[in-house]
Protein backbone atom coordinates (compact mmCIF):
# COMPACT_ATOMS: atom_id res chain seq x y z
CA UNK A 1 0.00 0.00 0.00
CA UNK A 2 1.11 3.94 -0.76
CA UNK A 3 2.52 6.02 2.09
CA UNK A 4 3.28 9.68 2.71
CA UNK A 5 5.37 10.39 5.28
CA UNK A 6 4.99 7.29 6.70
CA UNK A 7 1.36 6.70 7.10
CA UNK A 8 -0.64 4.44 4.85
CA UNK A 9 -3.02 6.00 2.27
CA UNK A 10 -5.58 4.05 0.39
CA UNK A 11 -6.06 3.64 -3.86
CA UNK A 12 -7.39 7.55 -3.44
CA UNK A 13 -4.95 8.91 -1.54
CA UNK A 14 -6.79 9.07 1.75
CA UNK A 15 -5.61 8.00 5.01
CA UNK A 16 -6.26 4.45 5.87
CA UNK A 17 -5.39 5.81 9.80
CA UNK A 18 -7.20 8.84 10.32
CA UNK A 19 -5.32 9.34 13.74
CA UNK A 20 -2.00 9.49 11.04
CA UNK A 21 -2.99 12.54 10.13
CA UNK A 22 -0.49 15.74 10.95
CA UNK A 23 0.23 19.00 8.93
CA UNK A 24 3.81 17.36 6.97
CA UNK A 25 1.01 14.54 5.63
CA UNK A 26 -1.03 17.14 4.12
CA UNK A 27 1.50 19.53 3.37
CA UNK A 28 2.87 16.14 1.20
CA UNK A 29 -0.61 15.47 -0.27
CA UNK A 30 -0.74 18.88 -1.50
CA UNK A 31 2.78 18.90 -3.18
CA UNK A 32 1.45 15.54 -4.90
CA UNK A 33 -1.79 17.31 -5.86
CA UNK A 34 0.82 20.92 -7.65
CA UNK A 35 -1.31 22.77 -4.75
CA UNK A 36 0.53 25.25 -2.98
CA UNK A 37 -1.07 25.87 0.46
CA UNK A 38 -1.81 29.08 1.76
CA UNK A 39 -3.17 30.53 4.93
CA UNK A 40 -6.36 30.42 3.07
CA UNK A 41 -6.43 27.00 2.85
CA UNK A 42 -5.26 26.23 6.28
CA UNK A 43 -8.15 28.13 7.23
CA UNK A 44 -10.28 25.54 5.36
CA UNK A 45 -8.10 22.54 6.50
CA UNK A 46 -8.42 23.80 9.81
CA UNK A 47 -12.23 24.51 9.73
CA UNK A 48 -13.13 21.07 8.23
CA UNK A 49 -10.82 19.34 11.12
CA UNK A 50 -13.35 21.10 13.97
CA UNK A 51 -16.25 20.77 12.22
CA UNK A 52 -15.68 16.94 12.34
CA UNK A 53 -14.31 16.74 15.23
CA UNK A 54 -17.38 18.70 17.23
CA UNK A 55 -19.71 16.66 14.58
CA UNK A 56 -18.12 13.21 13.72
CA UNK A 57 -18.90 13.96 9.63
CA UNK A 58 -17.67 15.54 6.90
CA UNK A 59 -19.98 18.90 5.84
CA UNK A 60 -22.22 18.94 2.51
CA UNK A 61 -20.44 21.18 0.35
CA UNK A 62 -23.75 23.10 0.82
CA UNK A 63 -23.19 23.42 4.29
CA UNK A 64 -19.75 23.82 4.21
CA UNK A 65 -19.70 27.07 1.90
CA UNK A 66 -22.65 28.34 4.75
CA UNK A 67 -20.29 27.65 7.41
CA UNK A 68 -17.63 29.46 5.83
CA UNK A 69 -19.22 32.59 4.80
CA UNK A 70 -20.35 32.96 8.45
CA UNK A 71 -16.72 32.36 9.18
CA UNK A 72 -14.51 33.91 7.19
CA UNK A 73 -16.72 36.20 5.55
CA UNK A 74 -19.41 36.04 2.50
CA UNK A 75 -16.67 36.77 -0.31
CA UNK A 76 -15.20 32.96 1.02
CA UNK A 77 -18.49 31.58 1.25
CA UNK A 78 -19.18 30.45 -2.30
CA UNK A 79 -18.11 27.36 -4.33
CA UNK A 80 -15.89 29.50 -6.81
CA UNK A 81 -13.79 30.23 -3.79
CA UNK A 82 -13.39 26.73 -2.52
CA UNK A 83 -13.06 24.70 -6.07
CA UNK A 84 -10.24 27.70 -6.14
CA UNK A 85 -8.37 26.91 -3.48
CA UNK A 86 -9.22 22.52 -3.72
CA UNK A 87 -9.87 22.27 -7.80
CA UNK A 88 -10.83 18.98 -7.44
CA UNK A 89 -12.85 19.83 -5.04
CA UNK A 90 -13.52 20.87 -1.01
CA UNK A 91 -15.21 17.87 -0.20
CA UNK A 92 -13.02 15.15 -1.99
CA UNK A 93 -9.42 16.81 -2.17
CA UNK A 94 -10.00 19.24 0.93
CA UNK A 95 -10.97 16.15 3.12
CA UNK A 96 -8.31 14.19 2.08
CA UNK A 97 -5.88 17.09 2.84
CA UNK A 98 -7.43 17.60 5.99
CA UNK A 99 -7.43 13.72 6.80
CA UNK A 100 -11.43 13.33 7.15
CA UNK A 101 -12.56 10.27 5.98
CA UNK A 102 -13.45 9.25 2.19
CA UNK A 103 -16.90 10.48 1.22
CA UNK A 104 -19.52 7.03 0.33
CA UNK A 105 -20.79 9.10 -2.36
CA UNK A 106 -24.25 8.65 -1.38
CA UNK A 107 -26.22 11.03 -3.31
CA UNK B 1 -39.19 19.01 -8.09
CA UNK B 2 -42.55 18.29 -5.96
CA UNK B 3 -42.07 18.88 -2.24
CA UNK B 4 -43.70 15.83 0.02
CA UNK B 5 -43.49 15.71 3.71
CA UNK B 6 -40.95 12.95 4.70
CA UNK B 7 -41.38 11.40 8.73
CA UNK B 8 -38.65 9.54 9.66
CA UNK B 9 -39.73 7.23 12.70
CA UNK B 10 -36.67 6.57 14.82
CA UNK B 11 -37.80 3.50 17.88
CA UNK B 12 -34.30 2.26 18.61
CA UNK B 13 -31.75 3.13 20.69
CA UNK B 14 -28.48 4.07 19.39
CA UNK B 15 -25.95 1.19 19.70
CA UNK B 16 -27.39 -2.06 19.63
CA UNK B 17 -28.82 -1.94 16.56
CA UNK B 18 -27.13 0.06 12.84
CA UNK B 19 -30.87 1.46 12.86
CA UNK B 20 -30.29 4.34 14.51
CA UNK B 21 -26.86 5.40 12.29
CA UNK B 22 -28.42 4.09 9.39
CA UNK B 23 -31.64 6.60 10.14
CA UNK B 24 -29.29 9.41 10.24
CA UNK B 25 -27.73 8.45 7.43
CA UNK B 26 -30.53 9.12 5.00
CA UNK B 27 -31.75 11.93 6.88
CA UNK B 28 -28.45 13.97 6.45
CA UNK B 29 -29.03 13.13 2.24
CA UNK B 30 -32.55 13.59 2.79
CA UNK B 31 -31.13 17.47 3.60
CA UNK B 32 -30.17 17.86 -0.02
CA UNK B 33 -33.67 17.66 -1.61
CA UNK B 34 -35.23 20.14 0.39
CA UNK B 35 -38.14 17.73 0.97
CA UNK B 36 -39.92 18.97 4.01
CA UNK B 37 -38.43 16.61 6.70
CA UNK B 38 -39.33 15.67 10.06
CA UNK B 39 -37.72 13.42 12.70
CA UNK B 40 -40.11 11.28 15.18
CA UNK B 41 -38.43 9.61 18.32
CA UNK B 42 -40.57 7.53 20.06
CA UNK B 43 -40.13 4.46 22.14
CA UNK B 44 -36.24 3.57 22.83
CA UNK B 45 -35.66 6.05 19.89
CA UNK B 46 -35.57 8.90 22.49
CA UNK B 47 -32.22 7.39 23.93
CA UNK B 48 -30.50 8.21 20.55
CA UNK B 49 -30.62 12.12 21.60
CA UNK B 50 -29.81 11.99 25.26
CA UNK B 51 -27.23 14.09 26.55
CA UNK B 52 -24.41 12.64 27.64
CA UNK B 53 -23.41 9.22 25.36
CA UNK B 54 -19.87 8.53 25.77
CA UNK B 55 -19.31 5.59 23.26
CA UNK B 56 -15.36 5.16 24.92
CA UNK B 57 -15.55 1.69 25.96
CA UNK B 58 -17.47 -0.02 23.40
CA UNK B 59 -14.94 1.15 20.32
CA UNK B 60 -17.93 2.59 18.01
CA UNK B 61 -18.77 6.08 16.82
CA UNK B 62 -20.45 8.83 18.85
CA UNK B 63 -22.70 9.89 16.02
CA UNK B 64 -24.65 11.49 19.10
CA UNK B 65 -22.73 14.46 18.01
CA UNK B 66 -23.57 14.24 14.60
CA UNK B 67 -27.45 15.85 15.85
CA UNK B 68 -25.73 19.04 16.53
CA UNK B 69 -25.12 19.68 12.71
CA UNK B 70 -28.78 18.90 11.59
CA UNK B 71 -29.56 22.66 12.45
CA UNK B 72 -26.68 23.15 9.33
CA UNK B 73 -28.89 20.91 7.30
CA UNK B 74 -31.62 23.09 8.03
CA UNK B 75 -33.58 20.34 9.37
CA UNK B 76 -34.84 21.08 12.41
CA UNK B 77 -38.42 19.22 13.43
CA UNK B 78 -37.36 16.76 15.97
CA UNK B 79 -40.49 15.37 17.50
CA UNK B 80 -39.98 13.36 20.71
CA UNK B 81 -42.76 11.84 22.33
CA UNK B 82 -43.32 12.73 25.99
CA UNK B 83 -45.44 9.59 26.73
CA UNK B 84 -42.11 7.59 25.76
CA UNK B 85 -39.68 9.92 27.72
CA UNK B 86 -41.81 9.70 30.66
CA UNK B 87 -42.30 5.79 31.09
CA UNK B 88 -38.48 5.66 30.71
CA UNK B 89 -38.27 8.03 34.05
CA UNK B 90 -36.58 11.08 31.39
CA UNK B 91 -37.88 14.25 30.54
CA UNK B 92 -36.78 17.45 28.25
CA UNK B 93 -33.85 18.23 30.60
CA UNK B 94 -32.14 15.01 29.52
CA UNK B 95 -31.81 15.91 26.17
CA UNK B 96 -29.18 17.18 23.73
CA UNK B 97 -29.89 21.25 23.51
CA UNK B 98 -30.16 20.73 19.75
CA UNK B 99 -30.87 24.36 17.98
CA UNK B 100 -31.31 25.81 14.27
CA UNK B 101 -30.80 29.67 13.12
CA UNK B 102 -33.95 30.65 12.18
CA UNK B 103 -33.85 32.77 8.55
CA UNK B 104 -37.04 33.85 8.78
CA UNK B 105 -36.12 36.06 12.48
CA UNK B 106 -32.41 37.38 11.88
CA UNK B 107 -31.02 34.00 12.48
CA UNK B 108 -32.36 33.62 16.16
CA UNK B 109 -31.10 30.04 17.42
CA UNK B 110 -34.04 28.25 18.35
CA UNK B 111 -34.78 24.62 19.82
CA UNK B 112 -35.14 22.35 16.94
CA UNK B 113 -36.37 19.42 19.65
CA UNK B 114 -40.54 19.90 20.50
CA UNK B 115 -41.75 17.40 22.92
CA UNK B 116 -45.43 16.51 21.87
CA UNK B 117 -47.99 13.88 23.41
CA UNK B 118 -49.14 11.09 21.34
CA UNK B 119 -52.63 13.31 20.12
CA UNK B 120 -50.16 16.07 18.90
CA UNK B 121 -47.84 12.91 17.33
CA UNK B 122 -50.59 11.55 15.88
CA UNK B 123 -52.01 14.90 13.86
CA UNK B 124 -48.27 15.23 12.92
CA UNK B 125 -48.15 11.27 11.73
CA UNK B 126 -51.17 11.72 9.76
CA UNK B 127 -50.33 14.64 7.42
CA UNK B 128 -47.15 12.66 6.30
CA UNK B 129 -46.72 12.00 2.54
CA UNK B 130 -43.83 9.42 3.31
CA UNK B 131 -42.69 7.56 6.24
CA UNK B 132 -39.62 5.88 6.62
CA UNK B 133 -39.07 3.46 9.89
CA UNK B 134 -35.61 2.66 11.61
CA UNK C 1 -49.97 3.13 -8.99
CA UNK C 2 -46.16 3.38 -8.81
CA UNK C 3 -44.83 1.85 -5.56
CA UNK C 4 -41.44 1.81 -4.26
CA UNK C 5 -40.28 -0.67 -1.52
CA UNK C 6 -37.70 -0.22 1.00
CA UNK C 7 -36.18 -3.57 2.35
CA UNK C 8 -34.24 -3.31 5.85
CA UNK C 9 -33.38 -7.39 6.59
CA UNK C 10 -30.68 -9.86 4.67
CA UNK C 11 -32.17 -13.01 3.44
CA UNK C 12 -33.25 -16.02 5.28
CA UNK C 13 -32.27 -14.23 8.97
CA UNK C 14 -35.73 -12.69 8.39
CA UNK C 15 -38.76 -12.72 6.60
CA UNK C 16 -39.39 -9.03 5.89
CA UNK C 17 -37.44 -9.85 2.26
CA UNK C 18 -39.84 -12.15 1.42
CA UNK C 19 -42.97 -10.31 2.72
CA UNK C 20 -41.23 -7.47 0.42
CA UNK C 21 -40.61 -10.00 -2.90
CA UNK C 22 -44.75 -11.14 -2.25
CA UNK C 23 -46.00 -7.99 -2.44
CA UNK C 24 -43.70 -6.80 -5.39
CA UNK C 25 -44.94 -9.86 -7.20
CA UNK C 26 -48.78 -9.38 -6.32
CA UNK C 27 -48.45 -5.87 -7.09
CA UNK C 28 -47.11 -6.28 -10.26
CA UNK C 29 -49.46 -9.20 -10.89
CA UNK C 30 -52.28 -6.73 -10.28
CA UNK C 31 -51.11 -4.50 -13.02
CA UNK C 32 -49.23 -1.86 -10.85
CA UNK C 33 -45.83 -0.48 -11.48
CA UNK C 34 -42.32 -1.61 -8.72
CA UNK C 35 -40.48 2.13 -9.89
CA UNK C 36 -37.70 0.61 -7.54
CA UNK C 37 -37.07 -1.56 -4.29
CA UNK C 38 -33.87 -0.18 -2.20
CA UNK C 39 -32.02 -2.34 -0.25
CA UNK C 40 -30.64 -0.58 2.80
CA UNK C 41 -28.91 -2.01 6.14
CA UNK C 42 -28.79 -5.86 5.67
CA UNK C 43 -31.00 -5.96 3.25
CA UNK C 44 -28.06 -5.59 1.01
CA UNK C 45 -27.36 -8.87 1.55
CA UNK C 46 -30.38 -10.01 -0.78
CA UNK C 47 -27.92 -8.89 -3.58
CA UNK C 48 -25.73 -11.60 -3.21
CA UNK C 49 -24.69 -13.42 -6.18
CA UNK C 50 -22.74 -15.58 -3.86
CA UNK C 51 -26.07 -16.88 -2.20
CA UNK C 52 -26.15 -20.82 -2.47
CA UNK C 53 -29.62 -22.19 -0.19
CA UNK C 54 -30.67 -25.83 0.03
CA UNK C 55 -32.62 -27.16 -3.17
CA UNK C 56 -35.41 -27.06 -1.14
CA UNK C 57 -35.55 -23.61 0.14
CA UNK C 58 -36.95 -20.83 -2.10
CA UNK C 59 -33.91 -19.20 -3.36
CA UNK C 60 -34.48 -15.46 -2.34
CA UNK C 61 -32.03 -13.70 -4.55
CA UNK C 62 -32.99 -15.34 -7.28
CA UNK C 63 -36.78 -14.46 -6.76
CA UNK C 64 -36.14 -10.62 -6.71
CA UNK C 65 -34.19 -11.27 -10.05
CA UNK C 66 -37.12 -12.66 -11.67
CA UNK C 67 -39.28 -9.56 -11.08
CA UNK C 68 -37.26 -7.96 -13.90
CA UNK C 69 -37.73 -5.01 -12.30
CA UNK C 70 -35.91 -2.27 -14.27
CA UNK C 71 -36.40 1.25 -15.92
CA UNK C 72 -37.47 2.54 -19.44
CA UNK C 73 -33.90 2.16 -20.30
CA UNK C 74 -33.40 -1.48 -18.95
CA UNK C 75 -31.30 -0.24 -16.00
CA UNK C 76 -31.42 -2.36 -12.85
CA UNK C 77 -34.36 -0.80 -10.09
CA UNK C 78 -33.34 -3.21 -7.86
CA UNK C 79 -30.87 -0.62 -5.71
CA UNK C 80 -28.43 -1.03 -2.99
CA UNK C 81 -27.43 0.88 -0.94
CA UNK C 82 -23.72 1.77 -1.33
CA UNK C 83 -22.50 3.00 2.46
CA UNK C 84 -24.37 -0.28 3.59
CA UNK C 85 -23.02 -2.21 1.14
CA UNK C 86 -19.39 -1.48 1.07
CA UNK C 87 -20.03 -1.96 5.34
CA UNK C 88 -20.94 -5.20 4.33
CA UNK C 89 -18.75 -6.58 2.11
CA UNK C 90 -21.06 -6.62 -1.04
CA UNK C 91 -19.68 -5.17 -3.92
CA UNK C 92 -19.83 -4.25 -8.00
CA UNK C 93 -16.41 -4.72 -10.50
CA UNK C 94 -16.52 -1.30 -9.75
CA UNK C 95 -16.52 -1.13 -5.84
CA UNK C 96 -14.40 -3.58 -6.14
CA UNK C 97 -11.28 -2.59 -8.36
CA UNK C 98 -11.76 0.71 -6.94
CA UNK C 99 -10.96 -0.62 -3.50
CA UNK C 100 -8.21 -3.31 -4.75
CA UNK C 101 -10.30 -6.38 -3.74
CA UNK C 102 -10.25 -9.67 -5.71
CA UNK C 103 -13.90 -10.55 -6.55
CA UNK C 104 -17.07 -9.30 -6.47
CA UNK C 105 -20.55 -10.46 -5.41
CA UNK C 106 -23.15 -8.09 -6.46
CA UNK C 107 -25.87 -10.15 -8.76
CA UNK C 108 -26.07 -8.57 -11.95
CA UNK C 109 -30.48 -7.84 -11.25
CA UNK C 110 -29.25 -5.44 -8.95
CA UNK C 111 -26.84 -1.75 -9.10
CA UNK C 112 -24.97 -0.21 -6.52
CA UNK C 113 -25.53 3.56 -5.85
CA UNK C 114 -26.24 6.57 -3.58
CA UNK C 115 -28.58 6.88 -0.69
CA UNK C 116 -29.92 9.45 -2.45
CA UNK C 117 -31.99 7.21 -4.52
CA UNK C 118 -34.00 6.11 -1.90
CA UNK C 119 -35.55 9.84 -1.27
CA UNK C 120 -36.23 10.40 -4.86
CA UNK C 121 -38.12 6.80 -4.71
CA UNK C 122 -40.26 8.57 -1.95
CA UNK C 123 -40.86 11.62 -3.51
CA UNK C 124 -41.98 9.68 -7.44
CA UNK C 125 -43.71 6.85 -6.41
CA UNK C 126 -46.86 7.18 -5.16
CA UNK C 127 -46.41 4.74 -2.38
CA UNK C 128 -43.43 3.39 -0.19
CA UNK C 129 -43.25 0.83 2.09
CA UNK C 130 -40.65 -0.04 4.33
CA UNK C 131 -40.05 -3.84 5.15
CA UNK C 132 -37.85 -4.65 8.09
CA UNK C 133 -36.64 -6.17 11.38
CA UNK D 1 -53.03 5.36 6.45
CA UNK D 2 -52.18 1.91 7.07
CA UNK D 3 -50.03 0.75 9.70
CA UNK D 4 -48.25 -2.26 9.27
CA UNK D 5 -47.18 -4.34 12.19
CA UNK D 6 -45.00 -7.19 12.23
CA UNK D 7 -44.13 -7.75 16.05
CA UNK D 8 -45.57 -9.82 17.80
CA UNK D 9 -46.99 -8.29 21.45
CA UNK D 10 -45.29 -10.64 23.72
CA UNK D 11 -42.04 -10.14 22.16
CA UNK D 12 -41.94 -5.93 21.33
CA UNK D 13 -44.43 -2.65 22.20
CA UNK D 14 -44.75 -2.19 18.30
CA UNK D 15 -48.62 -2.59 18.05
CA UNK D 16 -49.01 -0.18 21.45
CA UNK D 17 -47.08 2.39 19.72
CA UNK D 18 -49.05 1.91 16.89
CA UNK D 19 -52.33 2.14 18.56
CA UNK D 20 -51.35 4.91 20.58
CA UNK D 21 -51.11 7.15 18.02
CA UNK D 22 -53.56 5.91 14.80
CA UNK D 23 -55.92 8.28 14.19
CA UNK D 24 -59.58 7.48 13.43
CA UNK D 25 -59.42 6.93 9.26
CA UNK D 26 -56.72 4.21 9.29
CA UNK D 27 -56.45 0.75 9.34
CA UNK D 28 -53.86 -1.84 10.93
CA UNK D 29 -52.73 -4.61 8.70
CA UNK D 30 -51.07 -7.94 10.88
CA UNK D 31 -47.97 -9.41 8.78
CA UNK D 32 -45.24 -11.65 9.45
CA UNK D 33 -44.82 -12.08 13.26
CA UNK D 34 -47.53 -9.72 13.94
CA UNK D 35 -50.36 -11.98 13.19
CA UNK D 36 -49.43 -13.05 16.93
CA UNK D 37 -51.57 -10.23 17.71
CA UNK D 38 -54.74 -11.17 15.61
CA UNK D 39 -55.11 -15.03 17.53
CA UNK D 40 -57.64 -14.65 20.49
CA UNK D 41 -55.55 -14.19 23.54
CA UNK D 42 -54.85 -12.16 26.55
CA UNK D 43 -53.41 -8.67 24.33
CA UNK D 44 -56.56 -8.69 22.07
CA UNK D 45 -58.44 -6.25 24.08
CA UNK D 46 -55.66 -4.00 22.57
CA UNK D 47 -57.70 -4.18 19.38
CA UNK D 48 -60.91 -4.84 19.98
CA UNK D 49 -62.41 -1.77 19.27
CA UNK D 50 -60.50 -1.38 15.72
CA UNK D 51 -61.16 -4.64 15.07
CA UNK D 52 -65.18 -3.77 15.82
CA UNK D 53 -65.13 -1.19 13.51
CA UNK D 54 -63.32 -3.50 10.50
CA UNK D 55 -60.46 -1.81 10.51
CA UNK D 56 -57.90 -5.01 11.55
CA UNK D 57 -56.60 -6.99 8.75
CA UNK D 58 -54.39 -9.94 9.18
CA UNK D 59 -52.13 -11.50 6.13
CA UNK D 60 -53.95 -14.68 5.76
CA UNK D 61 -50.28 -16.81 4.56
CA UNK D 62 -49.02 -15.50 7.74
CA UNK D 63 -51.89 -16.42 9.82
CA UNK D 64 -51.84 -19.85 8.32
CA UNK D 65 -48.05 -20.48 8.50
CA UNK D 66 -48.77 -20.19 12.08
CA UNK D 67 -51.34 -22.81 12.95
CA UNK D 68 -53.88 -19.66 14.39
CA UNK D 69 -56.82 -19.62 11.76
CA UNK D 70 -59.44 -21.35 13.78
CA UNK D 71 -57.66 -19.35 17.02
CA UNK D 72 -58.53 -15.51 15.78
CA UNK D 73 -60.02 -12.75 17.86
CA UNK D 74 -63.31 -11.68 16.33
CA UNK D 75 -63.75 -9.36 13.76
CA UNK D 76 -60.30 -9.65 12.06
CA UNK D 77 -60.67 -9.29 8.09
CA UNK D 78 -57.79 -12.06 6.07
CA UNK D 79 -56.65 -10.50 3.06
CA UNK D 80 -53.95 -12.47 1.05
CA UNK D 81 -50.79 -10.28 -1.09
CA UNK D 82 -52.50 -8.40 -3.63
CA UNK D 83 -55.32 -7.36 -0.50
CA UNK D 84 -52.45 -6.04 0.99
CA UNK D 85 -51.85 -3.97 -2.40
CA UNK D 86 -55.33 -2.93 -2.26
CA UNK D 87 -55.01 -1.81 1.02
CA UNK D 88 -51.82 0.22 0.46
CA UNK D 89 -53.39 1.89 -2.59
CA UNK D 90 -56.64 2.76 -0.72
CA UNK D 91 -55.23 4.14 2.67
CA UNK D 92 -52.35 6.21 1.61
CA UNK D 93 -49.22 6.32 3.46
CA UNK D 94 -47.65 3.46 4.80
CA UNK D 95 -46.14 3.56 8.12
CA UNK D 96 -44.47 -0.02 9.63
CA UNK D 97 -43.75 -0.34 12.95
CA UNK D 98 -40.97 -2.46 12.52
Amino acid sequence: MAQICGAEVDEEGFLVDLKDWNKDICIQMAKDDEVELTEEHWGVIDFLRDYFEEYQIAPAVRVLTKAIAKKMGKDKGNSKYLYSLFPYGPGKQGCRFAGLPKPTGCI
Amino acid sequence: MATKKFMYLNRRSSFGTVYAIESLEVVLIAAAFEQDVSLAFMDDGVYQIVEGQNTDGIGMKNFSKTFHALGDYDINKLYVSKESLEERGLSESDLMPLVYEDEDDDWAEKSSVKVVTNEELKAIMSEQDVCLSF
Amino acid sequence: MKFAIQVNEGPYQHQASDTAFQFAKAAIENGHEIMRVFFYHDGVNNASSFTLPPQDDRHVVNNWASLNIKDADGEPELVVCVAAALRRGMLDESEASKNSIEGNNLHPAFRISGLGQLIEAGIQSDRLVVFGD
Amino acid sequence: MLHTVNKSSFERNSLQSCVNIIDDTSVILFIEDGVINAANNSKSSMIADLAAAGRVFALQGDVEARGISSKLADNIKLVDYAGFVDLVVEHGTAVSWV
